[in-house]
């Protein structure tokens, strides 16, 4: 017998197998699929504290091994999430979910967490910093250790749940920026978002994307969320949630070697509407293939 | 929607670069016309959307057209070949508003999800007519499947086959108070405008999931956002925004 | 008929493509295989002013649609290039070769650039601020404006021939480092190197590569080189040589409209010896389809 | 070096996990054993080095372990199958160098470049022998055909066929002057600390090119930095820093 409970910052985890925000929607998608509290949790859509359209279409692209989107943050608003998506989302999720949240400036910030911190489903707060800071010359919170501490602070400020940050990859010191959230407070990381890509239109010679460039996921950048995952384990003490491009059970445990608490499965969600039950499925066997009783074993084994 | 592997029982060039597909597996979660599959084309990492052409309890029909990389891959899959399918995908046609005397207009590889829906409208003892728009003589295809349903026109853009020109050029019959229309978008923009009938209108947008989960594919509407792999791929006239 | 020829920094090619430094040796291998002489040009082996023995061995992990490497700038030195590599080329490539130089230390970039440029068959200075694999004291020369500035300001002191600045991906911002090369007077850029990258052994649960991290390169990266080339094309007047995850005719059109004037091919070269010379006999027909008579119409024509 | 699509004549397993394939093609580059190709697996970047076994002007077998996702894929191919090969790399043993009794040394799938080479030193009159080692007898192959080659002393590690072990349980017969090795690193390594006589071993490394492009698999030896899929896979014992 394997065990595959992890905890994340204090809050217990059947797995740490977690559908990424963004791609699960508020999870009835999935519920209509299977039983989705097989997982062990998940990222739900990003909200910001209004209702937001996003980008207009073509939102998606295609690459080698991934996907370009420029969804653009498209939610209805951290009211109506309260009012009508966590209690619809009751009926089919029973376990602490995580509330992702965007903005664009750091009132938002604030303001959309106070009110997902006070939502009884939602175990912790996922703070999204890739987005462009409207006062900061458009340049993402997430680019400069000073912003990035500056929202988690202010966020730490108002919520009793524990408090994630999720890191954009497109810096040059991922490092840097995860000490500067450690020291402002933040309860763990998740990392990483998506890559900054683009693809053209041979025939009309234009971006594909409405919005010109877009964010790359999926397997191709696998090798880049693992050195980071690899490199911010190394700078931080607080616990990792490893993302990008997993979409097998072996993908898992690389991903917590490297130094993940828990991991989560974001494009896959979208070619294969079973892959996060199927990972949880093969996980206790691949456990076993591996030598691995424990996972808690291996979080950051890849460093001793 | 269901997902699974299902089998090519055949697949053969109907026209210029397009290709018909007969599948066997579950079509359980079929339930209208103008609904669609996202299938996995070898070595792409997104899956592609398909209409139905036509279906029964085990089998059913896909047309599609080789303009890229997955629909390329598609042709050259043979009888045995299995397929990954997300089926029953989107809401699809409604036929109740439809009327005794519906117009279908389709152009290209947008026609496919308009034969079944012919063939359901026929069922319920309506009289449809079609409108079949191509490009040349050489793209046309289903003409005859079509004409045993009902009578068709066909325009083509350079004239090598029936009236020279887009759909638009062929005025409806004045009995005809309802269209369903599927086609390349400045075809349905250039309907709305012409048309002053009510219908309804199969939208294509690019899509990351096909099952509602991304917002990859999410269009404003009158009657607020909607996902066209979710709400839509059909959408009525009159909710929509040019 | 159409026209493929370009021209880079005064210099006429037969055609844009090029193959990438690292991945074509002095081109030896390849001159075995086929009639090197059809290249626009090729980028030899990065140079620097000692021999270099690079990393230990593994140096190569796989990653899906690319392949990270960790070879460490393995070279002979540039006095050898100059004595025994550059003679020896002469015998099977009579066209400017780009001079792919790397350094540690500021005077290493200058001599080593100067010793390259007083050689006959160098038609091109390309200078890699950016090789993630070496250990040189911290951050590379091409993360910050500051630094790459300065090497591009003291080799263009020492050469007459067009010094290209090759700029590392793995940064916040390219675009502001792109203008201070230009600032500082380089003739062309070159981008992008490769991506920092890592894989790990699932059943020694340790970084395969022995440098724990490597360079990430393929089709995978392919979106992210896009993006860059798009986002500098609109930052500087200074022409591009695009590259990262290009693998066919159909890739060289979208780098080039994205902005780039020439084009390179990596990692490709090394799982299809054949495919620089492919991709070149495909370019007239994939331009033809596509309605393009003179590659120069299309640089940076996503852009207008 | 020959780049092209070999077809697949047979493909079988031999014993655990362990595979054999007989391919047709172009073998006009393969001048020495111990030289191997490299190939393209369905839906993997980098190439999978692989020596070979054995070849004649238009035929040659690969042996083959199935231990990740490419040989996965190499064990579903079937006959008629074609798969992308580069073949004729790196230099091979020398068998100038063999004496008229030399020992040769294979560990698991380290065996298939050694019956190449046994099956030349017979056909130039040399009287080789052979260890062979496997961690047990389930992954015993080929005993047979390098028996009707030369004597041949079979070890595993848990006994379960042949002397229990390690190869270098075995100690050499006195008239040999020079051994061929090839298998896992440490069995080399081992190799060249126990054996006094010189002696030739084929290396493995991690490979971007597999023909000298990359410098992917340098390593140092006493006569400089060597690539192994270029000056080697094969090296001089002497040459050998462990
Ligand atoms: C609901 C719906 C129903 C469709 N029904 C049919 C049909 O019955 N017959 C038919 O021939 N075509 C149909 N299409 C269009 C079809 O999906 C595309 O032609 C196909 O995806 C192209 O794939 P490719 O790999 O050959 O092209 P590529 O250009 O190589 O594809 C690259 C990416 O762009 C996407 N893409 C390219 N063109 C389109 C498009 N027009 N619409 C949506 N995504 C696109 C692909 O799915 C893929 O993700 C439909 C599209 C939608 C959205
Ligand atoms: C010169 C040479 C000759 C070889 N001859 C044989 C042979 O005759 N029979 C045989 O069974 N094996 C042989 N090998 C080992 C064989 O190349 C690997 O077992 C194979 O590449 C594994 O591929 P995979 O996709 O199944 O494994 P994966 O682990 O999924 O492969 C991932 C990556 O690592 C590389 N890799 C993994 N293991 C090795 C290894 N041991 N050596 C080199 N690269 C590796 C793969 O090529 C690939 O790039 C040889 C290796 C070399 C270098
Ligand atoms: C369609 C789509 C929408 C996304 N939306 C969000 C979002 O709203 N908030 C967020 O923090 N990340 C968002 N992401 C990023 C993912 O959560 C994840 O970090 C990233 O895709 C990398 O993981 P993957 O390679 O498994 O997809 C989105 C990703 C995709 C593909
Ligand atoms: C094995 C290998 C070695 C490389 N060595 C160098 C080098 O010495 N100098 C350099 O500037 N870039 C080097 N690169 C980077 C390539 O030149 C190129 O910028 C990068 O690989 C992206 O292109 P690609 O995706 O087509 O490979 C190397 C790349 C590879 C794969
Ligand atoms: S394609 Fe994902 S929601 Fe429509
Ligand atoms: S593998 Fe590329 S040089 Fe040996």
């Amino acid at each position: 017998m394997v065990s595959t409970a992890v905890s994340l910052c204090g809050i217990r985890m059947d797995n740490p197998v977690m559908a990424a925000s963004g791609t699960f929607g508020y999870g009835a998608e999935f519920a209509d699929l299977y039983d989705i509290n097989c997982l062990g949790s998940f990222s739900f859509k990003g909200t910001t504290l209004h209702p937001r359209f996003g980008n207009p279409t073509p939102r998606i692209a295609e690459s080698a091994s991934g996907m370009l989107n420029a969804v653009g943050l498209q939610n209805p608003g951290v009211e109506k999430v309260i009012e009508e998506e966590l209690p619809r989302m009751r009926a089919f999720f029973s376990k602490p979910v995580m509330a992702n949240v965007s903005g664009f400036a750091l009132e938002e910030y604030v303001e959309t967490c106070r009110l997902l911190d006070g939502q009884e489903q939602v175990g912790w707060l996922e703070v999204n910093i890739s987005c462009p800071n409207v006062h900061g010359g458009g340049m993402s919170f997430g680019t400069c250790p000073q912003s990035a501490a500056e929202v988690t602070r202010a966020v730490k400020a108002v919520c009793k749940k524990p408090v994630i940050i999720k890191l954009s990859p497109n810096v040059s010191d991922i490092a840097a920026i995860a000490r500067a959230c450690e020291d402002a407070g933040a309860d763990g990381l998740s990392l990483i978002n998506t890559l900054v890509g683009m693809r053209l239109n041979l025939k009309t010679r234009k971006p594909i994307l409405s919005n010109v460039t877009g964010g790359l996921s999926g397997p191709a950048i696998l090798p880049v969320a693992l050195a980071m995952v690899y490199r911010v384990y190394q700078a931080v003490r607080i616990p990792i949630v490893g993302m990008g491009g997993i979409s097998c059970a072996r993908d898992v445990v690389e991903m917590m070697l490297a130094g993940a608490t828990a991991v989560q499965i974001g494009a896959a969600n979208l070619v294969d509407p079973y892959i996060c039950r199927d990972i949880i499925e093969d996980l206790p066997a691949v456990m076993a293939q591996l030598g691995i009783h424990n996972l808690n074993d291996i979080i950051g084994g890849a460093h001793s | 929607m269901t997902q699974g592997q299902y089998i090519v029982i055949s697949n053969r060039p109907i026209a210029a670069a397009t290709w018909e597909m007969l599948l066997a597996g579950d079509t359980s979660a079929l339930t209208r016309p103008g609904q669609f599959v996202n299938l996995r084309t070898g070595g792409h990492y997104l899956r592609r959307p398909l209409s139905v052409c036509a279906w029964d309890d085990s089998r059913l029909t896909l047309i599609y057209k080789v303009v890229g990389q997955g629909t390329d891959w598609l042709s050259e899959r043979q009888a045995g070949d299995p397929i990954d399918m997300l089926c029953g995908l989107g809401n699809g046609f409604d036929t109740g508003l439809s009327g005794q005397h519906p117009l279908l207009i389709g152009g290209g590889v947008g026609l496919p999800p308009l034969y079944q829906l012919a063939r359901q409208l026929v069922q319920e003892g309506k009289q449809p007519r079609l409108i079949m728009g191509f490009n040349s003589m050489q793209e046309v295809f289903y003409r005859e499947e079509f004409e045993r349903l009902m009578p068709v026109t066909v325009t083509t853009m350079d004239g090598s086959c029936g009236v020279r020109g887009l759909v638009t050029e062929v005025p409806p019959e004045a009995n005809c108070t309802y269209f369903y229309a599927c086609g390349p978008s400045p075809m349905l923009q250039a309907l709305c405008g012409c048309l002053a009938m009510p219908g309804q209108l199969s939208l294509e947008e690019r899509m990351g999931c096909g099952f509602g989960a991304c917002m990859g594919c999410t269009i404003r509407t009158r009657l607020g956002d909607k996902r066209v792999c979710k709400e839509g791929p059909v959408f009525l006239k009159e909710e929509l925004i040019w």
